[in-house]
């Protein structure tokens, strides 16, 4: 980290140990990673929300787009460029990509027309042997993968989870629903044996899951320990510690590096800390993070406000490990997720409840329309149910060029003077 | 044989004569006339500028946005085509036209027989215009004239990350109080504005030789600007911003040979 | 044009409205081409397609950020400002980020004519139907599925209407949509000749009023008029020979049409939805006919869905063969502002279009307003004459 | 007690000085590059006109975009809390507020005792605030506080469509150019402001009683159609625009005692 330091800019300040050791985690993937391709063995960019559990029992490493473009807009060339994102960003407007479009494509895809896949932060993404997408929460990720496979010239393999809809009550997947997905992922194995001549093999894939499923039940164990009052563990370091999560899930060293996260914060609650010495406030951040400003989950800690949780990453529980027939276990697991507002803001509501939230910060993100569109009903109900107030931060995620900091200033100051004020009033804070 | 071309524009109107061999002469005039009494107005002026009557002139042929108001004109064409034609005549090595005015800013892209092959225009948002540059001199309180050579006096740049015109007022005035030099503030507006016209110059695929045109084109600070972040030399003409009236008038020289498509 | 053409493509809400006073029927309204509205025909309900207005939004803007298509914020507020209270029920599909969001919004926002029957916290007469769309069209088992979602929405219809939907009614309304598209289809072939047999505009409110009229009805007067254009030689005015690809084409910014003829160009194909999609898709007749609905929709080269496996290229494969059929010379995109599947696609698009075929490309930013469209005419203009030379 | 607020907005920098009874003095001037300097001459002036000394008060609030470099305040709060408190001074009534300045203009929700429960600010596109219909003044060789009273001439608004400052300049310099009255322009131009300024309102959720305050209250063409849409009459501070800096010095006086 240390020697880090002069090209890394405008970082959070973590209160954990384990999330300020996080850059180490992904460093040191990254690098695998590129010994992995080195040494001849197959390499998949994936989006984020593919099951990984399947790459790491078919041996491929597998290389992630959106987290590489996150990467991107926390690093530069010199310390006099502009940040590796919003040069890939150029780039890509350059060969007429809108930039209205999410600056997760336009990084990527900048990157890839940049030609030389050496030339970004950790060496870049090895080159992939295949793509694979998810029609998962947004469009995007259909199109751009599509895009990258067409310039690199690399087969692509698309799963398809249909959007569910929950008209009020949370419905079990169908067996069509399942079965679908299923099919699919039996189409992906194939795709990946057909590539790389390794077969599937169950026990294999059994052996993942295991590590993975044991890995979300300590994710979920550190969320529940982050309700404690004062906040253990905050958004800084939320996002810091979700690249194992995330990325890793179904491998040992993920789940060891959440035993350790979760130590930390069991410990840090028996000793009574918080992330800062006097809480006044918590608050809730909606949303993927400004990528290229993380020091904003600081902003508020000189008055006593700290952000104690976030929606964003956060682990669903799994259904039991099904050893018998695994692929019908990820395909319940992953249809039994739903993105409709008629299910995401009551279950927002009652997260604030629970964490005890006096106010939102939202990610207005202009370019993400999955996160974009639901921001005006969210920040309504927060007023409207809780008598939550919340501010708006307009931007994209890796596109620094959006962020206009004095307006943000202005609009985060006049937000926690509104809380403070309440505060002063005598009035609850933490619902 | 003489031939006139008009550019209407949206703050002022610029007239050409071309000879068939060179331009005779040339007008430009800031005007808030209705468009048809404005061009007649340039075009008289143009014509007692150079001592000749109306019916010396063969064809008048009209370009820019208010094209069609001109009544006199014996045929209008678009301002891309015209640029091209004008540029081209008067660099025929040219392959890539810029075109920057107040409101607009249009990159063309020529094939190497100097045909119009593809063009495209800022979209919008007014970064990248001559306007962008014109509001940061209001701001920081310099004479628009002067903010080109004083862009020039600058080591380096400071950073102005607005995209909009207006918003980057704020921009401007914390940069003058982080202790920022007016040159410096002056250049770094100028790489603003740059960097958009470099997206579009770079859509059309930085083929030289660069021509630049316009109003902005006599700014020394944004050529600059340009050269830098291109790396390649700028072409910049004597009277840029008669370029796309120079090309309107060498359309109507060249109209008279094709297949009986007159303006319509 | 035909004057029943042009006054459902003119005056939209007024001649459906009236449609339904004289016949008592239902009219349900829908979002994009992928919906399954051959089950709304068998269930004798005229399915029309929801648009906008191109206005300033008076209610959606409170609950649809700006930074998103401005057609189905638009779309929203109309329906919130009561325009479409004449609908007795809305189906969504899943199609995109946005339309997909419909569904709430819609239901939450818009005030419904009938009341929920909620057993067990679920509406059992839906007003806003959602049919979840797969967005990859070619999966091994996506029919068998896709059959099965088509079922659900066939029984919540039944439920809702109180009556049965058998295998005759839903034969009878693919029968009368293959006659439409068959008569559309012809209609596009009278413009493969040059100069065109019918101008863009033209072709534009035959396609239109096709997605407010039944489809009976249209395949009807469109024979007839088909008919005597071809007796009386009629003929377009002659122009550049324009592909039209982009977003939604409607009544608000449907004057792109004439601004392409006007500066000498003419619309002879398109990729729109208000267009070619469709009817281009044909139903097999001797397919179970659910499944033959559920094969027509997952055929629809819509560029939000995905076909990959490999290397995908569907929606190049329709632009190739539109180009060649219909001696393309010049094609203009233009998307709307946020249209993430249009933009993400289009300079893959623009690049093939550019280096296999030699057709140069006009990308034209949409805002969903008429003024907006004006705008256009000079780039319009500039890239006609390009063309010419 | 004496105490003092500074507002240093983009374009002018006000301070108004506080005694137990009310305004003492207030004073505005053209905000200069240095926001340190600015606020130093508006002060000096506040204090020549009221005859006192900089020692004399007993504390002072800075507020505004420049707010972080006022040397001599005691505290800095934002302009949203100061012109919701300053607001309720002159009309405790008041729980929806409509603020224009030059680069901002924000819509602010009070409750009863003045404190902000809530506010929409404008988005990154300078449509919609004071320093658009400057722009389009200067344009139209109208002298600002001609445009409000002329626009309400207009026999038609022009419809603009462009919300880019710069193109909505070149838009209304092609009306301009076809023959269409300034009155009409500017209609189109003072409707589309009502327009933005409407959409951030209703962020809000507009109650009565409704007040306008900042530079634009003065013009009259954007307060009648805003008017219009909000379906209210609005109050309106004969010195709308040291709204900000009596906030200011009402929190002065609050940490004061």
């Amino acid at each position: 980290m240390e020697e880090e330091k002069q090209v890394v800019t405008k970082g959070s300040q973590k209160s954990l140990e384990v999330a300020r050791n996080a850059w180490k985690f992904i460093v040191q993937d990254y690098a695998e990673g590129h010994a992995h391709k080195k040494a001849g063995k197959p390499v998949v960019w994936s989006c984020a929300l593919v099951e990984k559990e399947l790459y790491h029992a078919m041996g491929l490493h597998p290389f992630y787009p959106e987290q590489f473009a996150a990467l991107c807009a926390v690093r530069r060339k010199t310390p006099d460029s502009v940040k590796e994102a919003v040069r890939f960003a150029r780039i890509a407007e350059q060969a007429g990509y809108s930039s209205d479009l999410c600056g997760y494509e336009r990084v990527s895809t900048g990157f890839v027309l940049n030609g030389d896949l050496e030339d970004a932060p950790l060496g870049g993404m090895a080159p992939p042997d295949m793509l694979v997408t998810t029609s998962s929460v947004c469009d995007v990720r259909l199109k751009w993968f599509e895009d990258m496979a067409q310039r690199l010239n690399v087969p692509l393999f698309t799963l398809d989870r249909p959007e569910r809809r929950f008209d009020g009550i949370m419905q079990y997947p169908k067996p069509h629903e399942t079965r679908y997905y299923r099919s699919q992922l039996e189409d992906l194995l194939s795709f990946i044996t057909e590539i790389t001549g390794t077969k599937y093999d169950p026990d294999r894939l059994n052996e993942c899951l295991d590590w993975g499923y044991k890995t979300n039940e300590l994710r979920l164990e550190i969320l529940e320990l982050r309700k404690a009052v004062p906040s253990p563990m905050g958004c800084a370091d939320g996002f810091a510690t979700m690249y194992p999560g995330m990325y890793c899930s179904g491998t040992k060293k993920a789940y060891e590096f959440y035993r350790a996260l979760r130590d930390e914060v069991r410990g840090k609650i028996k000793a009574g800390k918080g992330q800062i010495e006097k809480e006044k406030f918590r608050l809730l951040w909606y949303g993927i993070p400004t990528w290229f400003n993380m020091g904003i989950f600081n902003y508020f800690e000189p008055v006593g406000g700290v952000f104690a949780y976030e929606p964003a990453y956060n682990p669903h529980p799994w259904p039991p490990r099904n050893p018998k027939d695994p692929l019908e276990e990820i395909a319940l697991r992953t249809m039994t997720i739903g993105s409709t507002m008629s299910t995401t803001i009551p279950a927002l509501l009652e997260q604030c409840r629970e964490y005890r939230i006096a106010g939102g910060v939202l990610a207005y993100l202009i370019t993400c329309r999955a996160i974009y569109l639901p921001s005006l009903e969210i920040r309504r109900a927060l007023e409207k149910e809780l008598g939550i107030p919340s501010v708006l931060i307009e931007c994209d995620l890796v596109d620094e060029r959006t962020f206009s900091e004095g307006q943000v200033k202005t609009r985060m100051d006049a937000f926690a003077e509104q809380i403070l004020k309440k505060h002063e009033s005598g009035k609850s804070l933490n619902n | 044989m003489l031939y006139a071309g008009i550019d209407v524009g949206a703050q002022s109107v610029k007239a050409a004569l071309f000879d068939g061999q060179k331009m005779v002469g040339s007008v430009c005039t800031v005007t808030e006339e209705a468009a048809d009494e404005a061009a007649r107005a340039v075009y008289a002026d143009l014509l007692q500028g150079v001592g000749i009557q109306r019916q010396d002139v063969e064809k008048v042929w009209a370009t820019g946005w208010g094209a069609a108001d001109v009544s006199f004109a014996d045929g209008k064409s678009s301002e891309q085509l015209c640029a091209a034609r004008g540029a081209r005549w008067l660099l025929p090595a040219a392959r890539t036209v810029v075109d920057i005015g107040a409101e607009g800013c249009r990159v063309m892209k020529l094939t190497p027989e100097g045909t119009l092959e593809d063009f495209a225009n800022n979209s919008k948002c007014a970064s990248g215009t001559g306007s962008f540059i014109e509001l940061g001199a209001v701001y920081l309180k310099v004479p628009i004239e002067e903010m080109g050579p004083l862009s020039l006096a600058a080591e380096g740049a400071a950073e102005v990350s607005s995209t909009c015109a207006v918003f980057a007022e704020s921009v401007i005035i914390s940069k003058i109080h982080e202790g920022e030099t007016r040159a410096r503030i002056a250049a770094g507006i100028h790489r603003a504005a740059a960097t958009r016209i470099v997206e579009l110059i770079g859509r059309m695929g930085f083929i030289e030789d660069i021509i630049l045109i316009g109003g902005a084109a006599m700014n020394p600070g944004l050529a600059k600007a340009l050269e830098e972040m291109t790396g390649v030399p700028l072409r910049v003409p004597e009277n840029p911003r008669v370029v796309v009236a120079l090309g309107a008038a060498i359309q109507a020289s060249l109209k008279r040979s094709r297949r009986g498509k007159s303006a319509s | 044009m035909h004057e029943i053409f042009a006054r459902f493509a003119e005056n939209r809400h007024e001649a459906v409205k009236k449609w339904k006073q004289e016949t008592g029927k239902k009219v349900f309204g829908y979002f994009c081409c992928l919906t399954p509205e051959e089950i709304l025909y068998a269930a004798d309900i005229l399915p029309v397609r929801i648009t906008g207005t191109g206005e300033p939004l008076q209610k959606a803007d409170l609950h649809v950020p700006p930074n998103s298509c401005a057609f189905a914020r638009s779309c929203l507020d109309a329906g919130m400002r009561g325009m479409y209270d004449y609908l007795d029920g809305v189906v969504v599909p899943n199609s995109c980020d946005i339309i997909f969001n419909m569904e709430f919004f819609w239901r939450t926002l818009v005030p419904r004519p009938t009341k929920p029957a909620m057993i067990a916290g679920v509406d059992i007469k839906p007003y806003v139907h959602y049919i979840n769309y797969p967005e990859k069209i070619t999966g091994r088992e996506v029919v068998p599925y896709y059959v099965e979602v088509l079922k659900s929405f066939k029984q919540d219809l039944e439920r809702s209407l109180n009556r049965p939907i058998t295998d005759d009614d839903l034969a009878r309304a693919v029968s009368a949509y293959n006659q439409d598209k068959s008569q559309m289809k012809r209609m596009y072939e009278m413009r493969k000749s040059d100069p065109a047999g019918l101008s863009g505009y033209e072709a534009w409110q035959i396609t239109y009023s096709s997605l407010l009229m039944p489809k009976d009805k249209h395949a009807g007067i469109l024979k007839g008029y088909l008919d005597e254009l071809e007796s009386n030689g009629h003929k377009a005015p002659e122009g550049v020979r324009i592909y039209l690809s982009g977003s939604a084409m409607d009544q608000v910014n449907a004057d792109i049409y004439k601004i392409i003829e006007e500066s000498g160009g003419q619309v002879v194909s398109d990729d729109l939805c208000v267009g070619t999609r469709s009817f281009w898709y044909p139903l097999n007749e001797e397919l179970p006919p659910l499944e033959a609905i559920a094969r027509r929709s997952l055929g629809t080269a819509c560029p939000r869905s995905t076909v990959t496996d490999r290397i995908p290229e569907n929606r190049w494969a329709h632009l190739l063969n539109t180009a060649k059929d219909f001696n393309i010379e010049g094609a203009i995109f233009y998307v709307l502002k946020c249209c993430d599947a249009r933009l993400g696609e289009f300079p893959h698009l623009r690049d093939k279009l550019k280096t296999e075929l030699d057709i140069p490309v006009l990308f034209l930013e949409g805002d969903y307003t008429s003024e907006g469209v004006e705008q256009m005419r000079s780039r319009v203009e500039a890239f006609i004459e390009m063309i010419e030379g | 007690m004496l105490v003092a607020g500074v507002d240093i907005g983009s374009a002018t920098s006000k301070s108004l000085i506080l005694d137990g009874n009310g305004i003492v003095a207030a004073h505005i001037i053209e905000t200069g590059p240095e926001s340190q300097e600015s606020a130093e001459a508006a002060m000096a002036g506040a204090l020549e006109k009221s005859r006192l000394r900089l020692e004399d008060l007993k504390y002072i609030v800075a507020t505004g975009y420049g707010r972080i470099n006022v040397a001599f305040a005691g505290d800095v709060i934002t302009e949203i809390s100061c012109h919701a408190k300053g607001v309720h001074f002159f009309f405790p009534k008041a729980r929806t507020i409509l603020d224009m300045g030059g680069q901002d203009c924000k819509a602010i929700r009070v409750d009863a005792e003045g404190n902000h429960v809530g506010f929409a600010m404008n988005d990154k596109c300078a449509a919609g605030t004071g320093r658009f219909l400057e722009i389009m003044a200067s344009l139209l060789r109208v002298p600002l506080e001609e445009i409000g009273p002329l626009s309400l001439q207009a026999t038609e608004d022009i419809k603009i469509s462009n919300v880019c400052t710069v193109f909505a300049r070149s838009e209304a310099a092609r009306h301009l150019r076809r023959g269409v009255p300034k009155a009409n322009i500017l209609g189109g131009l003072h409707a589309a402001t009502a327009e933005r300024v409407f959409s951030l309102l209703k962020r809000v959720e507009i109650e009565p009683e409704f007040v306008i305050s900042g530079g634009i209250a003065k013009n009259i063409g954007v307060v009648r159609r805003v008017e219009e849409k909000v379906g209210l009459r609005a109050h309106i501070s004969e010195e709308p625009q040291i709204i900000g800096a009596l906030g200011a010095a009402l929190f002065a006086r609050e940490r004061a005692a």
